[in-house]
């Protein structure tokens, strides 16, 4: 009896799912498809808003105003990753041999980034990272995997550097404990080290909301500079509450080391004042347009949405897309080795700058191409570039 | 030496808030005999509640607070009636669904408010110097002054008034009471409402200092059951002092142990609390 | 030479004193009954020999060994089973598996599953249930459910039972019936026999000596005759609206 | 149904689940596998709540145990997974054995505590000890079998689904099976005739860690990368889910209620944010309007109009 039942109930469910995955596989229609992993849900939801947005402009313009690429349109399909890298690893899989796309592009999560690329790698489908920072994702060397936009050393580069041109003293690292956080915690001491600039560190746990302690910390050691490696909300509780305990910009500017929680639209309701002189990383401006396209990109997001772009994110995702879709066209066809010869050749404006990968195998630098990016700091709720200096709309201030 | 000082205060400062959404918790196992797994998410709603109505709404924070304090209790009541009610006795299901009702009204968050963060305005700016020692939030000590007047009104509401007598007859023996002719049915709905509207109002209290996310409920239920379990279940008193406990140890940790393992504490208390004294500090067992 | 011996035994339950300093003997074969008023402490007391609750002070002796610190399924090994007054079959097994249960848990090495089974059968057959054996037992009748409690602590091949108002909402017919059960039971396991009864009675007649217990302490012990005409269970008793 | 019925019944679905990797493409074959998976850990679970009643939130802590001393082994000590797999599993069983006897005494609410307790002590310590596990980057495994192969790897997950569920299904039907339903039914009774109840949760408990652990560091193995997320309480829920949905305390349930999420979960990622809510939703509408999940609402499909004292039951002992 148990048998029957529960083998019965067990065929009509493998039944089903045959069914229902043959129908699916009959209603194809001719597109180019492009597939786009980041995280919808789960605690980085935020990303995942930005990216439908940036996919929406860029499959705008793609097919609207291009009228897309070797005569078909494009046709995006986003997955889910969670951020979690086991459902990355599933959805890549799932747009790969699913969806049949000819190349992958997007997320956000160096640990899903870290599962994917190897999954892309071992189906041999060209993948684009947009905004992964690890640098193991082009380290490790591998032929089908690129990355347009920023790596964890080059942005420690930038910041090291700018530490040494505005001649900061003594400096406090303060990262969460997740791989991103502690991994360009390590490369920021390292470069602390090479420079013989004083440092220590502190690591948060990343679910945290309460800083106290670590402030307290943070004031007995009285750096004049604090690297806050921190991403999402906690960095917002982080800056008020560095402001509620005494710690002003006249003791210690603060650097936010990932750029888009300074830019959401909730930065000002969550800091208050404190947000004054608060400088981070971003590849985006709301002034400084460094292309044409950054400028078109601004323009159709304001008419789309009705409101300016705050999470760089969206801009991230409408670069690599616009990279995709102009190396397909150049390949000539979806097929994979075309696809990453002619992103290997890729010259192409977008709206961070002219991508072009870099070829020297074994590096980071492997089919990599960085932003520039830039240092900004809030003065009286303006944006003002810092650094680097050929792209400076103002100067540092220290606070009083 | 000043650090110390400060850690224990923020400690006390926090510890408060833990000590006000445990007893949502402590109230509704101790009237219903139902663990509310799903208490951090009524907390967060009640965060989102006050947000929505103070930020968008642009009512004063009383006001807002009152308003989701309202609207949290009238949610409770309702899943009671609807979900709660039928697992009376049983201890384990109503974990089960509650269990699964946080991840429901998680999503339902995410859904409504938005990935982002939400925060609703201070109600005041700056800081105050204490005692020369170190500078303290003039925000949190005022939400500290206020979780502490909502401390002694819910120790008011229990000894003296009609349906605190009520509760706690239910909570020492429910057949008896039942034969005292008291309608359990209509205490539970209104225990259950009443329980986590205390967490709406600690949430809606503290959203000034922490803000609220659709995934922030998480630690402050686990959080809260850990202070239950301290407190001993069914304490009132345990509950206070057992969320001052824990916000003191959490702080004292971070400083002197591991920031990174803020968190762990209060599970490590936990499974010592249950292997050695599971009755808690002021508990009675619980069958 | 006591059989089952208790000896000083005091419980309370938050301060309220449910047993206080209760001295009781059964001797081997017997048949005794333990009555008592509502709230008397009866039940607390079996809940204490069989290893339920701590007692608070005292000692239980089982064959002139202290057994008072085991758990309820040691004492059961060392032969003292029981049954509840309200009856605790396993609702969602067959009758048939609520006896291998007790046979199953003398974890004897000896058998064989076929003997198991054999054994199980039998007890049903004992207690007139061998045509409910792959009925579940929450489809049983009260009556039927107790009978069917009486052959799982049978089960356990017990030296002394303790049975908890057996009699308890039967009406007379199923009295004389679980009557005949408890008489074929002495004569046919030779089991001593300790008995709870609230109402005085069918008791009167079966057992060989009376222990009553009123708000926690023994008022009256002896034969069935000289207690019923003990003015102190009189009066426990007069007390007691519920008779 | 008569029994040559049911045996047909049974070959034809062998052979369709036999033939799966022939059937299905590179990414429902990876479904399938990610299925089994579920299946063992949702059985497993089952063990404990559905048969000794004890609700244990550690599940997917054990996994991970598994998951992670298999990983951790195979990398820094090259050996091969095959064997770190074992070794997994005893670590994880031992972790069950000392959980179990440390808080199986007291049951009930303070197990589901402390096992919750204990799940989250060791997802923070996972995600903390960086330099062991990698933390949230999570930890690169090497494949179990040395080379890569969906098709031989279903056919291992296959392989072990089915010793499992034999092992579960035989385990049931013995006498510790029935201890172990004594002890859900009635605790107090189960004692009262001779059953040591602590004993029993106790063997469940570790016999459900130790499968934990194993599935945990195949499915590691499978994956190449083990992240912290594998003890996490979403995890937990899946596996709570599927249990829920499927029928507890039945040995089709969990099987069931993993293929049916599983499955769901492919269709209703269109709906991406939505997914979760909709697993939620299914979960509480399941509880509340046919307790007994998938089976259960078949067997009262079937069954409605028998007479309840007619009703065949699964016994092996049949009078």
């Amino acid at each position: 009896m148990l048998k029957k039942r529960f083998f019965s109930i067990f065929i009509s469910l493998v039944i089903t799912m045959l069914l229902i995955s043959s129908i699916s596989i009959m209603a194809q229609e001719e597109t180019i498809k492009i597939g786009v992993v980041g995280p919808r849900t789960g605690p980085a939801a935020a990303t995942g808003v930005a990216f439908e947005e940036g996919i929406e402009l860029a499959l705008d313009y793609i097919n609207t105003t291009k009228g897309g690429i070797l005569g078909k349109k494009v046709e995006v399909i986003f997955e889910d990753t969670g951020g979690v890298p086991e459902k990355a690893a599933s959805a890549i899989e799932k747009l790969i041999t699913r969806d049949k796309v000819s190349i992958v592009v997007g997320e956000s999560h160096s640990s899903c980034a870290l599962a994917e690329i190897e999954i892309a790698n071992r189906y041999e489908v060209p993948f684009i990272i947009a905004e992964a920072w690890v640098d193991e994702v082009t380290s490790k060397g591998y032929k089908w995997i690129f990355r347009a936009g920023p790596c964890n050393s080059g942005v420690v580069d930038n910041i090291i550097q700018w530490i040494v041109a505005e001649d900061f003293k003594k400096i406090m690292i303060v990262a969460e404990n997740t791989d991103w956080g502690l991994g360009i915690k390590k490369l920021s001491e390292e470069g602390l080290q090479k420079e013989g600039i004083p440092y220590n560190s502190i690591i948060t746990a990343v679910e945290s909301q309460e800083y106290y302690t670590e402030l307290n910390k943070i004031i007995d050691y009285a750096p004049d500079l604090i690297l806050a490696y921190i991403y999402g909300f906690g960095v917002h509780d982080f800056i008020a509450q560095a402001n509620e305990v005494g710690l002003s910009p006249a003791n210690a500017l603060i650097l936010e080391g990932a750029g888009p929680p300074s830019l959401w639209p909730e930065f000002w309701e969550n800091v208050g004042e404190a947000g004054e002189l608060e400088c981070f990383v971003s590849a985006m401006h709301s002034k400084v347009e460094l292309t044409e396209v950054a400028k078109r990109f601004r323009e159709d997001y304001a008419k789309k949405f009705n409101r300016e772009p705050t999470d760089y994110k969206s801009r991230s995702i409408y670069n690599v897309l616009l990279i995709a879709a102009d190396a397909i066209e150049r390949a000539g066809s979806a097929d994979g080795e075309e696809i990453v010869k002619a992103l290997e050749e890729t010259e192409l404006e977008v709206a961070s700058g002219v991508v072009k990968f870099g070829l020297e195998p074994g590096t980071v630098k492997y089919h990599q191409w960085q932003p520039p990016m830039l240092i900004i700091q809030w003065q009286n709720r303006e944006q003002v570039v810092v650094f680097p200096k050929e792209a400076a709309t103002g100067e540092l201030k220290r606070g009083k | 030496m000043s650090s110390l000082f400060v850690n224990i205060f923020n400690g006390i400062v926090i510890g408060t808030i833990y000590a006000l959404s445990a007893l949502g918790i402590s109230l509704i196992l101790g009237a219903m005999n139902v663990m509310n797994f799903a208490h951090g998410e009524f907390y967060i709603f009640g965060a989102y509640f006050s947000y929505f109505f103070s930020r968008s709404l642009g009512f004063s924070p009383l006001i807002a607070i009152l308003l989701s304090l309202g609207l949290i209790f009238w949610i409770g009541f309702l899943v009671e009636k609807t979900l709660i009610h039928s697992t009376y006795g049983n201890l384990m299901d109503s974990l089960i669904i509650t269990f699964i009702l946080s991840i429901v009204l998680q999503n339902i968050a995410l859904i409504i408010f938005g990935p982002y963060p939400k925060k609703p305005p201070s109600w005041i700016i700056g800081s105050i110097n204490v005692l020369d020692l170190f500078y303290y939030s003039s925000q949190r000590l005022i939400t500290f002054i206020v979780a502490v007047l909502l401390l002694i009104l819910f120790f008011i509401v229990m000894n003296k008034t009609w349906f605190g007598k009520i509760v706690r007859a239910i909570s020492a023996d429910r057949e008896v009471a039942s034969l005292m002719g008291i309608n359990c049915d209509k205490v539970n709905s209104f225990s259950f409402g009443f329980g986590v509207a205390l967490a709406g109002v600690a949430g809606a209290i503290i959203s000034p200092i922490f803000g609220v996310t659709p995934m922030g409920g998480v630690g402050i239920g686990l959080t809260s059951v850990v202070v239950v379990v301290l407190g001993g279940m069914g304490s009132f008193k345990g509950c206070v002092i057992g969320g001052l406990l824990l916000g003191i140890i959490e702080n004292i940790g971070v400083a002197y142990i591991s920031s990174g393992y803020r968190n762990i504490f209060g599970f490590i208390i936990l499974i010592l609390i249950l292997l050695f004294r599971p009755s808690g500090l002021f508990g009675t067992t619980i069958k | 030479m006591w059989k089952l011996k208790g000896e000083n035994i005091s419980k309370s339950f938050g301060g309220v004193t449910a047993l206080k300093e209760v001295n009781f003997g059964i001797k081997e074969g017997e048949i005794v009954g333990l009555i008592g008023p509502n709230g008397a402490g009866k039940t607390t007391l079996f809940n204490v020999v069989a290893g339920v609750y701590r007692p608070d002070k005292g000692s239980i002796y089982l064959d002139d060994e202290n057994v008072t610190n085991l758990n309820s399924h040691q004492l059961c090994r060392k032969g003292i089973a029981r049954t509840f007054q309200i009856p605790r079959p396993f609702p969602e097994l067959t009758c048939l598996e609520n006896i291998m249960v007790s046979i199953i848990g003398r974890e004897e090495k000896i058998h064989n599953s076929n003997e198991k089974l054999k054994e199980a059968k039998k007890f049903l057959k004992f207690v007139d249930l061998d045509n409910y054996g792959n009925i579940l037992a929450k489809n049983l009748n009260l009556i039927q459910k107790k009978r069917l409690e009486v052959a799982r602590a049978l089960a356990t091949n017990p030296k002394i039972m303790l049975l908890d108002e057996v009699f308890a909402g039967l009406n007379n017919t199923e009295i004389r019936d679980a009557v005949k059960l408890i008489e074929r039971m002495k004569n046919e396991f030779e089991i001593t026999q300790f008995w709870i009864e609230h109402v005085m009675g069918v008791i009167m007649e079966i057992a060989e000596r009376i222990i009553v217990l009123d708000n926690g302490e023994k008022i009256s012990e002896g034969k069935p005759i000289e207690v019923a005409r003990d003015p102190k269970v009189i009066e426990a008793y007069l007390g007691d609206t519920d008779v | 149904m008569k029994k040559s019925n049911k045996n047909l019944l049974l070959v034809i679905f062998l052979g369709i689940v036999v033939c799966l990797p022939f059937l299905l493409d590179d990414y429902w074959l990876h479904v399938a596998i990610l299925t089994l998976f579920y299946v063992i850990m949702a059985s497993s679970w089952n063990l404990l709540a559905g048969y000794t009643g004890q609700v244990s939130f550690a599940h997917a802590a054990f996994a991970a145990i598994g998951a992670y001393i298999s990983g951790i082994l195979s990398v820094q000590m090259s050996i091969s997974p095959l064997i770190t797999l074992l070794f997994g599993s005893v670590i994880a069983a031992i972790f069950g054995l000392g959980l179990g006897l440390l808080c199986l005494k007291m049951g009930g609410i303070y197990l589901s505590l402390t096992t919750l307790g204990f799940s989250e002590i060791v997802h923070i310590i996972i995600k903390n000890e960086y330099e062991i596990t990698r933390g949230t980057m999570g930890l690169e495994v090497p494949n179990l079998l040395g080379f890569y192969s969906k098709t031989a790897y279903f056919y291992i997950m296959l392989l072990v689904t089915f010793i499992i569920i034999f092992f579960l299904a035989k385990l049931i039907k013995s006498d510790h099976g029935l201890k172990f339903k004594s002890v859900l039914n009635d605790e107090l009774a189960a004692s009262s005739i001779g059953i040591d109840t602590v004993k029993v949760r106790v063997i469940a408990f570790t016999i459900s860690s130790a499968i934990a652990g194993f599935a945990g560091g195949l499915y590691g193995h499978y994956l190449l990368l083990i992240t912290p997320e594998m003890s996490s309480l979403s995890q937990m829920f899946m596996i709570l889910a599927m249990t829920i949905i499927g029928g507890m305390g039945t040995l089709s349930g969990p099987i069931a209620g993993a293929v049916f999420l599983q499955v769901l979960s492919e269709y209703i990622r269109i709906f991406g944010k939505f997914h979760l809510l909709l697993f939620g939703v299914i979960s509480l509408l399941v509880i509340k309007f046919a307790p007994g999940g998938i089976v259960g609402l078949y067997r009262k499909i079937t069954q409605s109009k028998t007479d309840p004292l007619k009703i065949e039951t699964q016994s092996k002992y049949d009078y």
